[in-house]
């Protein structure tokens, strides 16, 4: 178990937490198989590509990438998403093909060749003993911070138990003056965004490009459903399981069985514990 | 009894639909290319390159005295729907000959649909050993591409150490198995080989595996998006200064999509680069740009592969006089016909090229040696 | 001078059925609205509409002379109609603390918790754990503890102990002693009765009696009930 | 039967038409999409019925394929090659019926959590595809082999695609006019229910999916035949989800929906591809205008469509049979607790409860809320189970055991909250009521079992102030709670259970409703002679039926004896002083 090992780990685990975050809120949450929140990381990650094409300074990237993802999970959510609350099937065959309306929107502005993003942060340093980026450094501490404020904060505000109350029971939660359309499409926005956010935060560590986002799609739904949907905790053990598997088998073994060690865990999770490894009864 | 009826009737169909194309006077040839999927992104440079072959052969007096017209159709899909779109350009549309540029998959199913009833010249980067009646390939093959290039690295760049990486796949398997016996000879040995699947994105591990197994050599057979994302991280961990890379399918697109941070000693082996300086590159890369204008899509050896694959045809149909298969087959061997990558021959179906070897460091390729007349060793025996 | 809740001509239902036809009722503060009548004959269709679950195909719902029809049923809570529904009363998915605070709470439980002491028992507990008489009695003391106006009641006692019944009555009618209009929809009779001022009977979608309780005959009551 | 063979005859004719009409090559290509479009159809069958989307078919469509590949590539002849095929189908149908059966065990629902299963081993069916190159030719597939019985994919393999085409849809109209069908579709509908019933779900679910997987594999069969390759992409993710949506498209509620689906979608992306680049922009926008405004499909459209000129004429019920005798296992039995205990997390629901009733008779059970009666008859048909404790019938010991399997030792339940089968019509309801313990597998076959009837549920309906005969066609979503329960009652009593549960049976009833339900219970148990227990809350009630009182306080029996003694033991006041609607 070498230092990089760790920090590998470190760095699989806290990026998938950060992919999945927004998929935990639409799907585990709002209960919509979202099949284009991989494209919601993929526009995220072109925000860099669209502050440099408008010549607009790099500091602009985050509200860039903020604005645009939002605006684009506003129109759906209005247009789309609205209808399918509670039809979670329905969801999963209409994102996809919102998904493939995505893509093909990016393509027509972008192209759809490869496009490259510098690291605002560049070099190695030296940690435990081992070079490691610089930037996976930075990044990881950050959603470390960024995690620990999240937690601090849902636990604090009654919006997460609002989104349970109106997914269990719509009609009574508009009964006890919650506004659900409102709140639903609050929700998915700020689902979205996060994707949006995990985009932007490693498009200078991965390949960019209009067909990008099905690599974070599965990865997503798999973490979700081993750790459990609906808490933070379950979402940040799920991330482990899925990221941590990869990563070891892939170091230790190969990267194919790793990846086939991860479908198993999975398949192995939803027929043992469909809720997850958080849940102990029922 | 059953097959040789069915073959009848077949051609009799076949017969009854080419009665009906001659009408034009043309010769329709079948211009197979990806326009949706993961290869996509080749589909725009390679119709273009395809254009201006039709163009140029066209002014010199087509194939045996007939102008030619090209009919697209997009085979970035699987190989069913792929074998669909040709079989429409054949049996619908009268094609009477295809060239292609896709996967492997779409090959094989194309050869089996095909049947060796209609020439068909296959031009990307493959693994070799391929062979079928009226099956003409110009693509590089992993012997052309490494057999002067590993021990040119190991001499220019006093590397040893190699380590294998590609995409669980037949192609970087069967390039690996032959790079093994190029690295020997050049006196290097192989300090790791690895293959990850399409659906893996993260490459920490491989990294880390490449880091400690001391190379200072990187075989890269990883494909499209999963190259990017490799050499993005290679760099990122500080890997670039202790290891060379040499990539067979690392063409201009890819190269962009690495990004000039991240490609420090980033080689490349084919049998063309835009970048090439003799006279035929030069004035092929004038002519699309005259053609297409400044921001066509960028040229690249696989767009550029259906150029040489139309070449090939007429000069073989015009050599052997017919479209007609056998007599193809029949003069196929020798056939000599000269492009932007160089004086060409075909030799066991397969096309023996110049090969380029370009090193992208600074985010452009710049040919670093060529080597001329390269023979693939995984050509026909006829 | 207006009453705190008007009904008028409401006709409505689901999708493609009426099921309602030009109800017109009114509820004063401080008062409670009766609406019986054997199953089926609209009840439930009738606090829906006037809580905003269904809309009305035409006619309109006013609270203090304003028009609340058109509003989405959660802006006439925020106007201060609060609301039981019959089925589906509570949120299984949360503990009882949470299906008490996630409304807009008047007061405090504290006195809803002497007459309903297990609910202070299993406030840590999902709602969807407890009975079905349990939950009920969770989603009455929510509805009631609300700072609403006018209160909508879908068969409260259903499945209630009679004692809990008895409690409820008494709630309901300190509830109203303090302003607020209720309308309460039950087939438990002595229930009813105990506690309304005013008896809305329906059949058939359509208003058969509206009056003050002490003019309606328990006979009366009775015919339009049987079967 | 009219009725099938007209659609059916006009697709044999049409697809026969092709070939001659359109040349060969249109009949390739139309044969390629048939071949998607019959595995869809076993996706729109479990998706449209059961509401169980898989999302991996393609597993069983490429494995078949594989398999049929490495058969006729060792041509063995066209008997081995048929012989082969038929086992495949067998393995196969074995091997999804075990995956779905094992994984809905014990487990209310259809949610995402199977389909993400299904998913999964796609993806490693595709990955061990691509990689297993000894076996499977890896990425570039495997090829060189002639089609079934040397036919050519241009011309006669048609044929035997059509065959296959017409079959399939002929079996799947057919079943949908058996009784199976409406079993298959109640399991989407009200599951709980239907295990009330005695019908085992997880095996229904896992019936429908080995179903849909033979038909999968079938079409998987017919593909290596008529491709003359077999790719990775076989049995890949995409193209399991292609076939989703083919049978979302087309519409998964009807027979031919996805065979539509597949034809206008396979032609018109086919059409598009080479003709409009961004042809994938527009299929997605028709997609999502598809989920949104027709979530029945084309299918739907065109059946609205041709339903406004010819609107469906009523159809005369078919006069009853009299209903072959319900299997009761124990007849005349007590029912007894043995310090039973049930706890849920850390609340303690039952906390030693035993007593032990008569073998006939009503036993009412009160209490406060709360105190576990709910429970109690949850623990007794398997809903719950135990901590610790038995729970016997006679001599048989009932607890443990799964909830389907209550009917079957003769336990009939009513829920608290009536639990009907909601979107389908109240003689539906009734129909698979009256199959529930009666009916054996070949019954389900069979269209006459429609037409059982038995005599208590004839009585039930015929009783003038049952509300339900005039509602017979009305779907039961929107009847009101009360004709809920009456419709519950019905459906419990139809089987003939010698020991009948009743949760709350008179709940949201008004005064007169009350007073008949509390006749029929009792002129149930007079019939039968057997053992009824109630939970009851209205102490007028209670006196008038009960042959015992349970009281039940705070998950222990705080006493059990008749009324009388029930009411004026001071224990019982003190917690529970009763009351009358």
């Amino acid at each position: 178990m070498t230092s990089v090992l760790i920090l590998n780990l470190a760095w699989q685990i806290s990026t998938l937490a950060l992919v999945a975050l927004g998929l935990a809120i639409v799907f585990g949450k709002l209960r919509i198989m979202n099949m284009a929140h991989g494209e919601f990381v993929m526009i995220g990650a072109y925000a860099p590509v669209i502050t440099s094409s408008l010549g607009l300074p790099g500091w602009l990237q985050l509200p860039v990438c903020l604005l645009t993802v939002a605006f684009v999970a506003f129109i759906l959510e209005r247009v789309v998403i609205r209808h399918l609350y509670g039809r979670m099937f329905d969801s999963l065959l209409a994102t996809w093909g919102i998904a493939i309306l995505l893509r093909e929107a990016v393509e027509l502005i972008f192209g759809r060749g490869y496009q490259s993003v510098s690291p605002p942060i560049s070099g190695t340093l030296s940690v435990l003993g081992s070079d490691y980026p610089a930037y996976r450094i930075a990044v990881i501490i950050g959603i470390i911070i960024g995690f620990a404020a999240l937690y601090w904060w849902n636990a604090r505000s009654k919006v997460a138990t609002r989104i349970k109350a109106m997914v269990g029971n719509p009609d009574l939660a508009e009964a006890i003056g919650i506004n659900t359309a409102r709140l639903s499409a609050g929700a998915f926005i700020f689902g979205c965004c996060t994707a949006g956010l995990a985009g932007l935060i490693l498009a200078p560590t991965i390949r960019i490009e209009p067909m990008m986002g099905l690599d974070y799609l599965i990865r997503s739904f798999f973490a979700l459903v081993v750790g459990g949907l609906g808490s933070l905790e379950g979402l940040g053990i799920g991330a482990g399981i899925i990221a941590g598997t990869q990563s070891f088998l892939g170091a230790v073994v190969s990267q194919t069985y790793g990846y086939l060690a991860v479908l198993t865990l999975s398949i192995l999770f939803l027929w043992l514990k469909p809720d997850g490894i958080r849940s102990s009864s029922r | 009894m059953l097959k040789s009826t069915t073959k009848l009737l077949a051609s009799a169909a076949m017969a009854l639909t080419l009665g009906t194309v001659s009408a034009t006077a043309d010769i329709k040839v079948g211009v197979l290319v990806p326009d949706s999927g993961p290869a996509g992104l080749f589909g725009p440079s390679t119709r273009n390159s395809a254009k201006l072959a039709a163009e140029k052969i066209n002014a010199s007096g087509g194939i045996n005295g007939e102008q030619i017209e090209l009919v697209f159709a997009d085979v970035g899909v699987p190989p069913a729907e792929a074998t669909q779109a040709a079989l429409r350009l054949w049996k619908g549309e009268g094609a009477q000959a295809f060239v292609g540029m896709h996967d492997s998959a779409v090959r094989e199913a194309l050869i089996g649909r095909f049947g060796g009833q209609v020439p068909y010249v296959y031009t990307p980067v493959y693994e070799g050993n391929s062979c079928a009646d009226g099956l003409y390939i110009t693509g590089e093959t992993p012997s052309q591409q490494l057999a002067p290039v590993i021990p040119h690295l190991a001499e220019k760049e006093g590397v040893s150490k190699w380590y294998l990486i590609g995409h669980d796949y037949n192609w970087p398997r069967d390039t690996n198995a032959l790079a093994k016996g190029y690295i020997a000879d050049a006196g290097g040995e192989v300090v790791g080989e690895e293959y990850v699947p399409f659906t893996v994105a993260e490459f920490d591990s491989s990294l880390q595996r490449i880091k400690e197994s001391g190379a200072d050599a990187v075989l890269i057979t990883l494909v499209g998006g999963g190259s990017v994302g490799f050499n993005v991280s290679f760099a990122g961990f500080g890997l670039d200064e202790r290891a060379i890379r040499l990539g067979t399918l690392i063409e201009e697109n890819t190269l962009a999509g690495i990004g000039a941070d991240n490609a420090d000693r980033l080689f490349s082996s084919s049998g063309y680069f835009a970048s090439i300086e003799t006279e035929g590159a030069a004035s092929f890369a004038a002519d699309y740009s005259a053609a297409y204008g400044a921001d066509a899509p960028a040229l690249n050896g696989l767009g550029q592969s259906a150029y040489e694959g139309l070449m090939l045809l007429a000069a073989l149909a015009n050599k052997a006089g017919s479209l007609d298969v056998a007599a193809m087959d029949a003069a196929a061997e020798g056939t000599t016909w000269t492009t932007p990558r160089g004086d060409n021959t075909l030799t066991g179906h397969h096309m023996a090229q110049t090969i380029y070897l370009a090193d992208g460091s600074g985010g452009a390729f710049n040919i670093v040696a060529s080597f001329d007349n390269v023979a693939s060793s995984e050509a026909c025996s006829n | 001078m207006t009453a705190l809740l008007e009904i008028d001509t409401l006709t409505g239902g689901y999708r493609d059925t009426n099921v309602l036809f030009d109800v017109s009722a009114h509820i004063e503060a401080g008062s409670v609205l009766g609406v019986f009548g054997r199953n089926g004959v609209g009840k439930t269709t009738l606090a829906r509409l006037v809580q905003g679950g269904l809309h009305p195909v035409h006619g309109d719902i006013r609270l203090n002379g304003r028009s609340v029809g058109d509003l989405p049923a959660h802006a006439r809570r925020g106007q201060g109609i609060g609301y039981m529904p019959q089925t589906s009363m509570v949120f299984d998915d949360l503990t009882v603390r949470e299906n008490l605070t996630l409304g807009n709470a008047r007061e405090e439980t504290e006195t809803y918790f002497d007459r309903f002491p297990r609910l202070a028992e299993r406030l840590d507990q999902p709602a969807g754990t407890m009975s079905g008489g349990e939950r009920k009695i969770l989603a009455f003391v929510r509805t009631m503890i609300e700072d609403t106006q006018v209160i909508i009641l879908d068969e409260p006692s259903e499945g209630v102990q009679p004692e809990n019944i008895d409690h409820m009555a008494e709630c309901l009618k300190e509830r109203a002693l303090a302003g607020a209009g209720i309308l309460l929809c039950e087939q438990n009779l002595s229930f009813l009765t105990g506690v309304s001022n005013w008896f809305l009977g329906l059949d058939a979608g359509r208003v058969v009696l509206n009056k003050l309780a002490s003019e309606v005959p328990a006979s009366e009551l009775r015919s339009i009930l049987s079967l | 039967m009219a009725s099938v063979l007209l659609p059916v005859s006009l697709l044999l004719a049409v697809l026969l038409l092709i070939p001659e009409l359109f040349g060969d090559f249109t009949a390739y290509q139309i044969g390629l999409y048939l071949i998607y479009g019959i595995a869809a159809q076993g996706i729109g069958f479990l998706w449209g019925k059961t509401g169980v989307l898989p999302l991996g078919q393609a597993l069983f469509f490429g494995v078949a394929a594989y398999i049929t590949a490495i058969t006729l590539r060792a041509e063995g002849g066209l008997v081995l090659d048929l012989a082969l095929a038929a086992g495949v189908l067998v393995i196969m149908a074995v091997f999804a019926f075990a995956l779905a059966a094992l994984i809905f065990r014990g487990r209310n629902e259809s949610g995402p959590y199977f389909s993400l299963i299904t998913l999964a081993l796609v993806m490693i069916a595709e990955q061990i595809a691509g990689t297993a190159t000894n076996l499977t030719g890896g990425f570039n597939g495997m090829s060189g082999f002639q089609s079934l019985g040397n036919l050519d994919p241009f011309g006669g393999f048609y044929y035997v695609i059509v065959t296959a085409t017409v079959a399939v849809s002929l079996l799947l109209f057919i079943l949908n006019r058996l009784p199976v069908n409406l079993i298959a579709r109640a399991v989407a509908n009200n599951e709980p229910r239907l295990q009330l019933l005695g019908f085992p779900t997880h095996a229904v679910k896992g019936a429908v999916f080995a179903f849909s997987a033979v038909i999968a594999a079938l079409a998987g069969g017919l593909f290596a035949s008529h491709q003359g390759i077999v790719t990775p992409t076989s049995t890949g993710f995409a193209l399991s989800a292609e076939m989703v949506i083919l049978a979302a498209v087309g519409g998964r509620f009807h027979v031919l929906g996805p065979l539509i689906g597949a034809v206008i979608v396979g032609w018109a992306s086919a059409e598009l591809r080479d003709s409009f680049p961004y042809w994938e922009l527009l299929m997605a926008v028709a997609f999502i205008l598809v989920v949104l405004k027709a979530p029945g499909g084309i299918a739907e459209l065109l059946e609205s469509a041709y339903r406004r000129f010819r609107p469906v004429g009523t159809t005369v019920p078919k006069p009853a049979i009299v209903a072959p005798k319900p299997r009761n296992g124990v007849a005349k039995s007590r029912l007894q607790f043995d310090d039973v205990k049930l706890s849920i997390g850390f609340v303690r629901i039952l906390n030693g409860v035993s007593f032990e009733t008569p073998a006939t008779g009503i036993v009412s059970v009160i209490g406060p809320n709360g105190a576990g009666k709910t429970s109690a008859l949850n623990t007794i048909t398997g809903n719950l189970r135990l901590t610790s404790g038995s729970i016997s019938l006679g001599d048989t010991r009932i607890d443990s055991r799964p909830p389907h399997m209550a009917l079957g030792v003769g336990i009939g339940r009513k829920l608290q909250v009536p639990s009907v089968f909601f979107s389908m019509s109240v003689s539906e309801n009734l129909s698979i009521a009256m199959m529930a313990n009666r009916a054996g597998l070949i019954d389900l076959f069979r269209p006459t079992t429609f037409q059982w009837r038995s005599k208590p549920l004839a009585d039930l309906l015929e009783h003038p102030s049952v509300p339900l005969q005039e509602e017979l066609v009305q779907p039961v979503e929107h009847l009101p709670q009360g004709h809920r329960q009456f419709l519950e009652y019905a459906m419990t009593i139809a089987a003939e259970p010698p020991v009948l549960l009743l949760d709350e049976p008179c709940a949201g009833l008004s005064p007169d409703e009350t007073g008949l339900m509390t006749d029929l219970v009792r002129d149930y148990q007079a019939d039968t002679g057997g053992l009824v227990i109630v939970i009851e809350h209205d102490m007028s009630i209670v006196e008038a039926i009960s042959d015992k009182v349970l009281v039940l306080h705070l998950g222990q029996v705080l006493a059990f004896d008749t009324f009388d003694k029930v009411r004026s033991n001071p224990d019982v006041q003190v917690v529970y002083a009763g009351g009358t609607k």
